[in-house]
C-alpha cells in the first residue's frame, strides 16, 4: 500500500517535452519511423558518459517517450551509442558490434571522449577516437554530455 | 436466501477458507502469514454465519461472532505485537520463515496430497448426510491436516503458533460444518484453550529469544543434547 | 481365413531359413540374406496382424510341437494389433539393419551368431502374441528372452566401427548389462511360471479358453495373487519402474537395430501380456489392482522422463523414454480397469484404445529415434550428446527423420503421439463421472503426472535433438560424421512414413482398434467414433482431426512468412557472424551441451533425483594456496536402483556367503539335511492334516 | 449467410488478435510508464518497431539451420490457429467443434519448443540458457495447465472450449465456485509464466544472465525478431483473451449476427484492455523471482489447480 500512496503522491515525473530539436533528421534515419533501439557500448570511458546516458532513460528526461529504447543485443539494435575515447582492446568489440547491427544503422558518438578522445589523447591505450573506427553519423558533444543533449540526438534520430 | 444462494456463499466460504490455509503454506513473510490467518478468520466466522442464517439459530450466529471477533481480530493482533517485538530485537531475520523443514514447493504438493487425503476420509462421512454443509467438511479436515504439516515443519516459533491456530480454525470449521454448530460451551473452552496456549507460547517465546537471541527450534536441541 | 495360417507359416520358414543362412553363408552375403529374409518375416507377421485386425480369426491345435500339451495357437485382434506393430517394425528396421551390419563388419552384428539369431527373435516377436495355452506361451516367451540376450550381447567385443577408432565404452558395459537383462528377465519368467501354474491348476486346464472360462470360480484372493505375480513379470518386460533397472542398460548397449526392436516390438508384449491376462482371461478385477497399475503407470512416466532428462547418452535417454511411454500406456490399461471394475464399459473402451493407439504410435516413433541415434552412433562412434553437435548439416536426412519422430514423442501436435495422449486424458478427464472415491482422487493425479512427463519430454527432446543435431561439433568425430548409407536410410523412411501416416490420419486404423478393444470383452466402438480424418467420442463433444490441424497450421505459416514480405522492403538476406559480445568467434566449448541444458530441470528435482557430486581440489607441491588441478565430478545415479536393488544384492551376497557356511562338504551333513527336509516335511503333514 | 459470418468471425479473431497485440503491449507499458511517473511512449509504439523492424536487413547468422530460420513463422502460426479456435469472439464458427482446449494448449507449447530449438540452433551460450530455462519453466507449467483445463472441463462435461464458455454464459453460477474462483487463480499464475512475464521473467531486461526469453532471441534481427516480437505479443493477447473469454464470457457472441459479433469485438478490446492494466499495474509491484524460487510458485499454482479440480468435483454435488 505504501507503493501506491507513493505513486498517487509523485504522480507525473517526467518534464514537458522541450521542443523539437533544430537540425535535420539523420537521413539514414528516416527509415525508422519514430522507432529507434539503442545499445550502448562503452569503449573506454571514465562512466561519466554513462551516467547521463542512464539519466537521459530515467523518469525525468523519458528518452523512451520520443520511441528510443534501450536493447540487449546489437542484433536487435538501430543506434549504437559509443562513450569514450576508443580503447586498444575496445576497438575489435565496437567494430563487430557495428557489424552485428543490421542495415540501416547509425553510431552516435556520446561525450568530448568519444569525438576528439578529450583528455586521453595520445595515451598509450587509446586508439582513437570513435570516428577512427567506426563511421560515426551524429555526435553529442559534452565531458560529460547533459541528458537534455543526448536526448535532443536520440530525437534526431528518432525524428519525434 | 434461497437454497441456491446458500450453498453458493457457503461454498464460496469453505474456498476462501482452505485457500488461506494454503497461502499460510506458500508465504515466507511471517506478517503476511497473520494478515492471510485473520482473514481465514474472517471465511470461518463467514461459514458460521451462513450456517446459522440458513438455519435460523442464534446460537450459532453468536458463537460464529464470537469465533470471528478472536480469530480475526485478537489472536492476529496478539501474534502481530509479539512478531513487532521480535522485530525490534532481533532485526529482519526474525520475521520471515526463511528454511522450513521441507521446501516450499515440496509442502505445496504434500498440501495437494493432504487435501486429496481429507476428501477421501470424509466421503463415508458425506454420504451418510448429503447437505451442501457436509458436503464441504473435507475442507475443515484438510484445514486441520495442513495446519498440523505447517506446525510440524515451521522453524520459528511464531510461524508455529500460526500452524498451530491454523489446526484449531479447521477443527472448528469441522465441527460447524459436520453437526452445525457445537455447543457454545465446548466452543468457547476449547477458544480459551487456544487463547491460553498463544499466551503461554507467547511468553515462551520471549525467554526463548532472551535466553537464545533467535526462536529457531532447531536450536533448542542443543539443550537436550 | 487362411491368410492368417498362411503367413504365419511363411514366416516361419523365413525365419528357419534366414538362421540358417546366418550360420552358413559369408560375411557380405550373410547380411543382405538375413536382412531381406528378417524383413520378410516381419512383412508375413504383420500381414497375419493385419488380417486379424480386419476381422479375420483363427485357432488350431499342434499336439506333436510342444510334449504334453501341445502347441495351442490362436489369432484374435487384440494378438494381430502387437503382430502388427511387431512386423511392420520389424521389416523396416530389418532393411535399416543390412545397412547398419553391413558397415560394422562381421563382429557385432555381422557376426555369424548374431545373424542366426536375429531371425528367430523376430519370429519370436511375431508368435508371442499368437500362442493360446500357458506352455505355448512360455516357450515362445522364453524364446524372445533368449534370442534378445544373445543380440543384446552381440557387442560385447566391441563393435567395430567404420572410421577405425575404437568403441567409447569397452565391453564391460555390455557384460554387465546382458547380466542384469540375463537375471531379470528370468525372475520374470519365474513369476510368469507361478503365477501362469497357479491359474491353470485353479481353472483346471492350461489352454486359455479354458482359463477364460474358469476364472471366475477361483476365489479371489488366488485371482488377485495370480493377477500380482503376473502383471509384475508384465510390467518388468514393458520397462516400468521401479522393474525397469534392466531396459536402459540393455536398451543402450545392443546394437542399434536391435535396440529399435526391443524397444519398439519387445517391450510392448509386456503390455499385451498384461492386457491379455488382466482384462481377457481374468476378465478384470477389483479396483486395487487397477489403481496399482495406474500408481505404477504414473511412477514410470515420470520418473522414466526425469532419468531421460538427466540422460547424456542419447540412447540411454531414448530408454528412459520407452520407460515413460510404457508408464503412460500403463496409465491407460489401469484406468480401463479401473473404469470396467466400476461398471462403466465405453469409457474402460475408450481408455484402453487410448493405451493401444499409444502403443502403436510409440512403436512407430521410436523405433525411428533408435535407428536415427544407430546411424549417429555408426557415423561417429558416439552417443554421448555432450560430444555430438552440428550433424544437422553433416547428416541432413537423419536430422530431419530424427527431428520428426522427437515430434512424435514430445506428444505436441501435430505429432502422432499427441492423438493417443489426447485420447488418454480425454478418457481420464471423463472419468470423474465414475463413481468411488480412490476414482476422484487417482484421476486427478494420474492427469498431472501424464501432464508432467509430456511437459519433460518436450524438454528432453529439445534437449536430445537441440544439443545432438544442431549447433556446432563439440567433438572431431561429430565433425567429420558422413549420412548413413541409402539401406538404413530407407529403412528409417519406411518408419518415417508409418510416423507420418499415424500422425495425419489415425483414423484409417479405427476399426481395427476398435476390434483390438473388442476382442476383451469391452464395447470396441462404444465409445469412439473413426471419422475418415480424425476421431470424435461419442457421448461427449470432443473432435479431433490432426490432418485440419496441419493444413491450418501450414496455410499460418504461409500467411507469417508471406505477409511481412509483401510489406517490406525487400532487402538482400544477409550472413553475419553470430554474436560473441565483442570478444571473438565463440567456441564450440562454449555451446550448451546436453548437461548444462538438463541442469535446471536436475536443480528443480534435486530431492528426487539426488544428484552426487564431489570437487576434488588438488593444491602444487609448493603452495596449499595455488591450485594445480580442480576436478569436479557429477553424476545423477538411479536412485531406484540405488536404493531399491543394491540392498537386495547386498542381502543375496550375504546369503550366498551363509550358504556356504552351510555347505560343510561333508555327505553326511547333505544327507542330515535331507533327512531332517524329511521330517519336518511329515511333521507338517501331521500337524496340518 | 450462416456461413459467411461464421468464418468472418474466424477471421475476426485472428485479425483482432494480429493487430491488437501490439496495441497491447503498447497499452500495457503505458500504464507502466504511467505509474513510474513517465510520459511514455504511446500506444502505438509497438506497430512502430514492428513496422521498422519489416524494414530493416535480414540477417542469418553463419552457423544457425533451418529451425532457426522457421521458428518465428512458427511461433506466430500456432499462435494464430489457436487464435481462429478459442472464442474470443463468437463462440458459433465453423472451426468450434475442432476448439479443444488440450489442443490450444499443446498449440502453444509448440510455439515454446520451436522458438527454444531455435535459441539451441544459434549455438551460443545464451541461446543454449534460454532455451534451457524456457524449456523446464514449460515443462512445470503443463501440470497447472492441464489440471485447469480439467477443473474448467467438470462442470461443462466436455474440453471443448466453446462449449465451456456458452455454459458459462448460460449458468453464471458456475463462475463464482470456489472451483471456477481457484481455476482463475491456477490458470493466472500459469500465463504469467507461458508469457514470460514478472514474476517468471522480465520481459525488459538487459542482463543475459536473467533472461529467459530474451536469451533465447538474441541473435534475431530484422523481420525475423518482428516475427517474434509479434509472436510473443499475440501469445500474451492470446492468452489473456483466452482468461477473459473463460471467466467473463459475456458479451461472446453465441448467435450469428453482425451486430453481435461487432459488439462481442469491443467487449473483447474492453476486456483485454482492463486485464492488461492490472496485470502491467502488478508488474510495477512485483519483483521478478529467481529462477529456482519459480517452482515454488509453480508448484502453488498446481496445488489451486488440484484445489480447483477436487473442488469442483466434492462441491459441487457430483456425488
Amino acid at each position: 500500500m505504501g507503493l501506491l500512496r507513493k505513486i498517487r503522491t509523485t504522480g507525473r515525473v517526467a518534464e514537458p517535452a522541450p521542443p523539437r530539436p533544430e537540425g535535420q533528421v539523420q537521413p539514414s534515419a528516416r527509415q525508422l519511423g519514430g522507432s529507434v533501439q539503442v545499445r550502448c557500448v562503452d569503449a573506454g570511458s571514465c562512466n561519466g558518459c554513462e551516467i547521463e546516458i542512464a539519466a537521459a532513460f530515467n523518469p525525468v528526461y523519458d528518452a523512451e517517450r520520443y520511441g528510443a529504447r534501450q536493447v540487449a543485443s546489437p542484433r536487435h539494435a538501430d543506434v549504437a551509442l559509443v562513450t569514450g575515447p576508443v580503447t586498444r582492446n575496445m576497438a575489435a568489440p565496437l567494430r563487430r558490434t557495428v557489424a552485428a547491427m543490421g542495415e540501416p544503422r547509425l553510431v552516435v558518438a556520446v561525450g568530448d571522449c568519444a569525438i576528439n578522445c578529450g583528455e586521453f589523447a595520445g595515451g598509450y591505450g587509446v586508439e582513437g577516437a570513435v570516428a577512427d573506427v567506426v563511421p560515426v553519423d551524429l555526435a553529442v558533444p559534452g565531458c560529460p554530455p547533459e541528458p537534455e543533449a543526448i536526448v535532443a540526438a536520440l530525437r534526431r534520430v528518432t525524428g519525434r | 436466501m434461497s437454497a441456491g444462494l446458500y450453498t453458493q456463499l457457503l461454498d464460496l466460504a469453505c474456498g476462501a477458507f482452505l485457500l488461506a490455509a494454503v497461502l499460510v503454506l506458500w508465504g515466507r513473510e511471517l506478517a503476511a502469514i497473520v494478515r492471510v490467518f485473520a482473514l481465514q478468520g474472517v471465511a470461518l466466522a463467514a461459514v458460521g454465519l451462513l450456517l446459522g442464517a440458513h438455519e435460523a439459530r442464534w446460537d450459532l450466529i453468536l458463537v460464529a461472532l464470537a469465533v470471528g471477533v478472536l480469530r480475526a481480530g485478537v489472536l492476529p493482533y496478539l501474534i502481530r505485537r509479539a512478531l513487532a517485538v521480535s522485530a525490534a530485537d532481533r532485526g529482519s531475520d526474525e520475521v520471515r520463515e526463511t528454511q522450513p523443514l521441507v521446501n516450499v514447493a515440496a509442502s505445496l504438493l504434500t498440501a495437494a496430497l493432504l487435501t486429496l487425503l481429507a476428501y477421501a476420509v470424509a466421503r463415508p462421512l458425506t454420504e451418510l448426510n448429503p447437505t451442501p454443509a457436509t458436503r464441504a467438511l473435507p475442507v475443515g479436515l484438510a484445514v486441520v491436516l495442513i495446519g498440523f504439516f505447517v506446525l510440524v515443519t515451521r522453524r520459528r516459533a511464531l510461524a508455529q503458533v500460526v500452524g498451530f491456530l491454523l489446526l484449531d480454525n479447521g477443527i472448528t470449521a469441522t465441527a460447524f460444518l459436520a453437526t452445525s454448530g457445537v455447543p457454545v460451551i465446548v466452543e468457547l473452552g476449547v477458544s480459551f484453550d487456544v487463547l491460553l496456549a498463544v499466551l503461554v507460547l507467547q511468553i515462551l517465546t520471549t525467554r526463548v529469544r532472551e535466553a537464545f537471541g533467535t526462536t529457531d527450534i532447531d536450536d533448542l536441541r542443543e539443550l537436550h543434547d | 481365413m487362411s491368410a492368417i495360417p498362411a503367413a504365419l507359416a511363411t514366416a516361419t520358414a523365413l525365419a528357419a531359413t534366414g538362421a540358417l543362412a546366418g550360420l552358413g553363408l559369408p560375411y557380405r552375403l550373410r547380411v543382405a540374406v538375413v536382412g531381406v529374409l528378417t524383413a520378410g518375416v516381419g512383412v508375413a507377421g504383420g500381414t497375419a496382424g493385419v488380417a486379424a485386425l480386419g476381422g479375420s480369426r483363427w485357432r488350431a491345435v499342434y499336439s506333436g510341437l510342444v510334449p504334453l500339451a501341445g502347441a495351442h495357437v490362436a489369432v484374435d485382434a487384440l494378438a494381430g494389433l502387437f503382430m502388427a506393430v511387431a512386423g511392420a517394425v520389424l521389416a523396416a528396421v530389418a532393411v535399416y539393419g543390412i545397412g547398419y551390419a553391413t558397415g560394422h563388419g562381421a563382429h557385432g552384428l555381422g557376426s555369424r551368431t548374431a545373424q542366426a539369431v536375429l531371425p528367430v527373435f523376430a519370429l519370436s516377436l511375431v508368435l508371442v502374441p499368437v500362442a493360446a495355452a500357458v506352455s505355448t506361451f512360455l516357450l515362445l516367451w522364453e524364446l524372445m528372452a533368449l534370442t534378445s540376450l544373445f543380440l543384446v550381447l552381440a557387442e560385447h567385443r566391441g563393435g567395430h566401427l567404420p572410421l577405425g577408432r575404437s568403441r567409447e565404452r569397452g565391453s564391460p558395459s555390455v557384460r554387465q548389462a546382458g547380466t542384469w537383462y540375463a537375471v531379470m528377465t528370468h525372475l520374470g519368467l519365474v513369476l510368469l511360471l507361478a503365477g501362469f501354474a497357479l491359474f491353470a491348476a485353479q481353472a483346471g486346464g492350461e489352454t486359455f479358453a479354458t482359463l477364460r472360462a474358469g476364472a471366475h470360480g477361483i476365489p479371489p484372493t488366488v485371482r488377485g495373487l495370480v493377477f500380482v505375480l503376473v502383471a509384475l513379470a508384465f510390467t518388468s518386460k514393458a520397462g516400468a519402474v521401479p522393474l525397469h533397472a534392466w531396459l536402459p542398460r540393455a536398451h543402450p548397449e545392443a546394437p542399434s537395430p536391435v535396440s529399435a526392436l526391443m524397444s519398439a516390438a519387445m517391450v510392448n508384449l509386456g503390455i499385451y501380456g498384461l492386457v491379455r491376462t488382466g482384462l481377457d482371461l481374468l476378465g478384470g478385477g477389483p479396483a486395487w489392482w487397477w489403481l496399482g497399475l495406474l500408481a505404477m503407470g504414473g511412477a514410470s512416466a515420470v520418473y522414466g522422463i526425469l532419468q531421460a532428462a538427466m540422460a547424456s547418452d542419447l540412447k540411454r535417454l531414448l530408454a528412459y523414454s520407452t520407460s515413460e511411454n510404457m508408464g503412460l500406456v500403463l496409465t491407460g490399461v489401469g484406468a480401463s480397469g479401473l473404469f470396467a471394475a466400476h461398471g462403466d464399459k465405453p469409457l474402460a473402451a475408450l481408455a484402453l484404445a487410448a493405451a493401444l493407439l499409444h502403443v502403436v504410435n510409440h512403436a512407430a516413433f521410436k523405433a525411428l529415434l533408435f535407428c536415427a541415434a544407430g546411424s549417429v552412433l555408426r557415423a561417429t562412434g558416439l552417443r554421448d550428446l555432450d560430444r555430438l553437435g552440428g550433424l544437422r548439416a553433416r547428416m541432413p536426412v537423419t536430422a530431419a527423420l530424427f527431428a520428426l519422430a522427437a515430434l512424435g514423442a514430445v506428444a505436441l501436435p501435430p505429432g502422432n503421439g499427441f492423438i493417443s495422449e489426447w485420447l488418454l486424458l480425454q478418457s481420464l478427464v471423463h472419468g470423474l463421472a465414475v463413481p468411488g472415491v480412490a476414482v476422484a482422487v487417482v484421476l486427478p493425479l494420474s492427469v498431472a503426472l501424464i501432464a508432467l512427463s509430456t511437459g519433460i519430454a518436450a524438454a528432453v527432446f529439445v534437449k536430445a535433438l537441440g544439443v545432438g543435431f544442431f549447433a556446432r561439433p563439440r567433438d572431431e568425430r561429430a565433425a567429420a560424421a558422413r549420412e548413413a548409407p541409402p539401406l538404413m536410410l530407407a529403412g528409417m523412411t519406411l518408419l518415417a512414413a508409418g510416423v507420418v501416416a499415424l500422425a495425419l490420419v489415425p483414423g484409417l486404423l479405427g476399426h481395427g482398434l476398435d476390434r483390438a478393444v473388442g476382442a476383451v470383452g469391452l464395447p470396441g466402438s462404444g465409445a469412439l467414433t473413426w471419422g475418415g480424418l480424425g476421431v470424435r467420442l461419442t457421448d461427449i463433444s470432443a473432435r479431433l482431426e490432426p490432418l485440419w490441424v496441419v493444413a491450418a497450421l501450414t496455410a499460418a505459416i504461409v500467411l507469417a512468412t508471406g505477409l511481412p514480405r509483401l510489406y517490406g522492403r525487400r532487402r538482400r538476406r544477409v550472413n553475419a557472424r553470430l554474436w560473441d559480445c565483442g570478444g571473438g568467434a565463440p567456441t564450440p566449448r562454449m555451446t550448451y551441451t546436453a548437461t548444462s541444458f538438463a541442469e535446471p530441470l536436475q536443480r528443480v528435482f534435486d530431492d528426487v533425483l539426488a544428484p552426487e557430486q564431489d570437487v576434488d581440489v588438488t593444491p602444487v607441491r609448493e603452495s596449499a594456496y595455488l591450485v594445480e588441478r580442480v576436478r569436479f565430478q557429477h553424476r545423477v545415479p538411479d536412485r531406484i536402483e540405488h536404493r531399491l536393488y543394491e540392498p537386495v544384492l547386498r542381502a543375496l551376497a550375504s546369503t550366498g556367503r551363509a550358504a556356504r557356511r552351510l555347505a560343510g562338504g561333508s555327505v553326511h551333513l547333505y544327507l542330515g539335511y535331507g533327512f531332517a527336509g524329511l521330517v519336518v516335511l511329515l511333521l507338517a503333514l501331521v500337524v496340518g492334516w | 449467410m450462416r456461413n459467411t459470418i461464421g468464418y468472418a468471425a474466424v477471421v475476426g479473431q485472428v485479425v483482432v488478435l494480429a493487430a491488437g497485440a501490439p496495441l497491447l503491449t503498447g497499452w500495457m507499458r503505458q500504464v507502466r510508464a504511467r505509474l513510474e511517473g513517465r510520459a511514455g511512449a504511446g500506444v502505438l509504439q509497438p506497430w512502430r518497431d514492428t513496422r521498422k523492424l519489416l524494414r530493416k536487413e535480414p540477417i542469418t547468422p553463419v552457423g544457425t539451420g533451418p529451425a532457426f530460420r522457421a521458428a518465428p513463422a512458427l511461433l506466430v502460426a500456432t499462435t494464430v490457429v489457436a487464435g481462429a479456435l478459442v472464442p474470443l469472439l463468437s463462440t458459433d464458427t465453423p472451426v468450434s467443434g475442432h476448439a479443444d482446449l488440450i489442443v490450444v494448449v499443446a498449440l502453444v507449447s509448440l510455439g515454446t519448443l520451436a522458438l527454444a530449438l531455435a535459441g539451441l540452433d544459434t549455438g551460443t551460450a545464451f541461446g543454449g540458457m534460454g532455451a534451457s530455462r524456457e524449456m523446464t519453466v514449460a515443462s512445470l507449467v503443463e501440470p497447472t495447465l492441464l489440471l485447469s483445463v480439467f477443473a474448467l472441463s467438470i462442470p461443462a462435461g466436455t474440453t471443448n472450449v466453446p462449449a465451456i464458455v456458452s455454459g458459462a454464459i448460460h449458468s453464471p453460477a458456475r463462475l463464482a465456485s470456489p472451483a471456477g474462483l481457484l481455476a482463475v487463480a491456477a490458470l493466472a499464475v500459469a500465463v504469467l509464466a507461458e508469457t514470460s512475464r514478472i514474476p517468471v521473467d522480465n520481459p525488459s531486461t538487459h542482463l543475459e544472465l536473467t533472461m529467459i526469453h530474451e536469451a533465447m532471441v538474441l541473435e534475431y534481427a530484422g523481420p525475423d525478431l518482428a516475427l517474434v516480437e509479434l509472436g510473443a505479443q499475440m501469445r500474451l493477447t492470446l492468452l489473456l483473451g483466452l482468461l477473459s473469454s473463460l471467466f467473463v464470457p459475456w458479451g461472446i457472441a453465441t448467435g450469428l449476427s453482425w451486430t453481435s459479433l461487432v459488439v462481442a469485438a469491443v467487449l473483447f478490446a474492453v476486456k483485454v484492455a482492463v486485464l492488461g492494466a492490472v496485470l502491467a499495474a502488478a508488474e510495477v509491484f512485483w519483483a521478478k523471482v529467481r529462477l529456482f524460487r519459480v517452482p515454488e510458485l509453480l508448484a502453488g499454482s498446481f496445488l489451486l489447480a488440484l484445489l480447483a479440480v477436487t473442488a469442483s468435483y466434492f462441491l459441487n454435488g457430483a456425488s
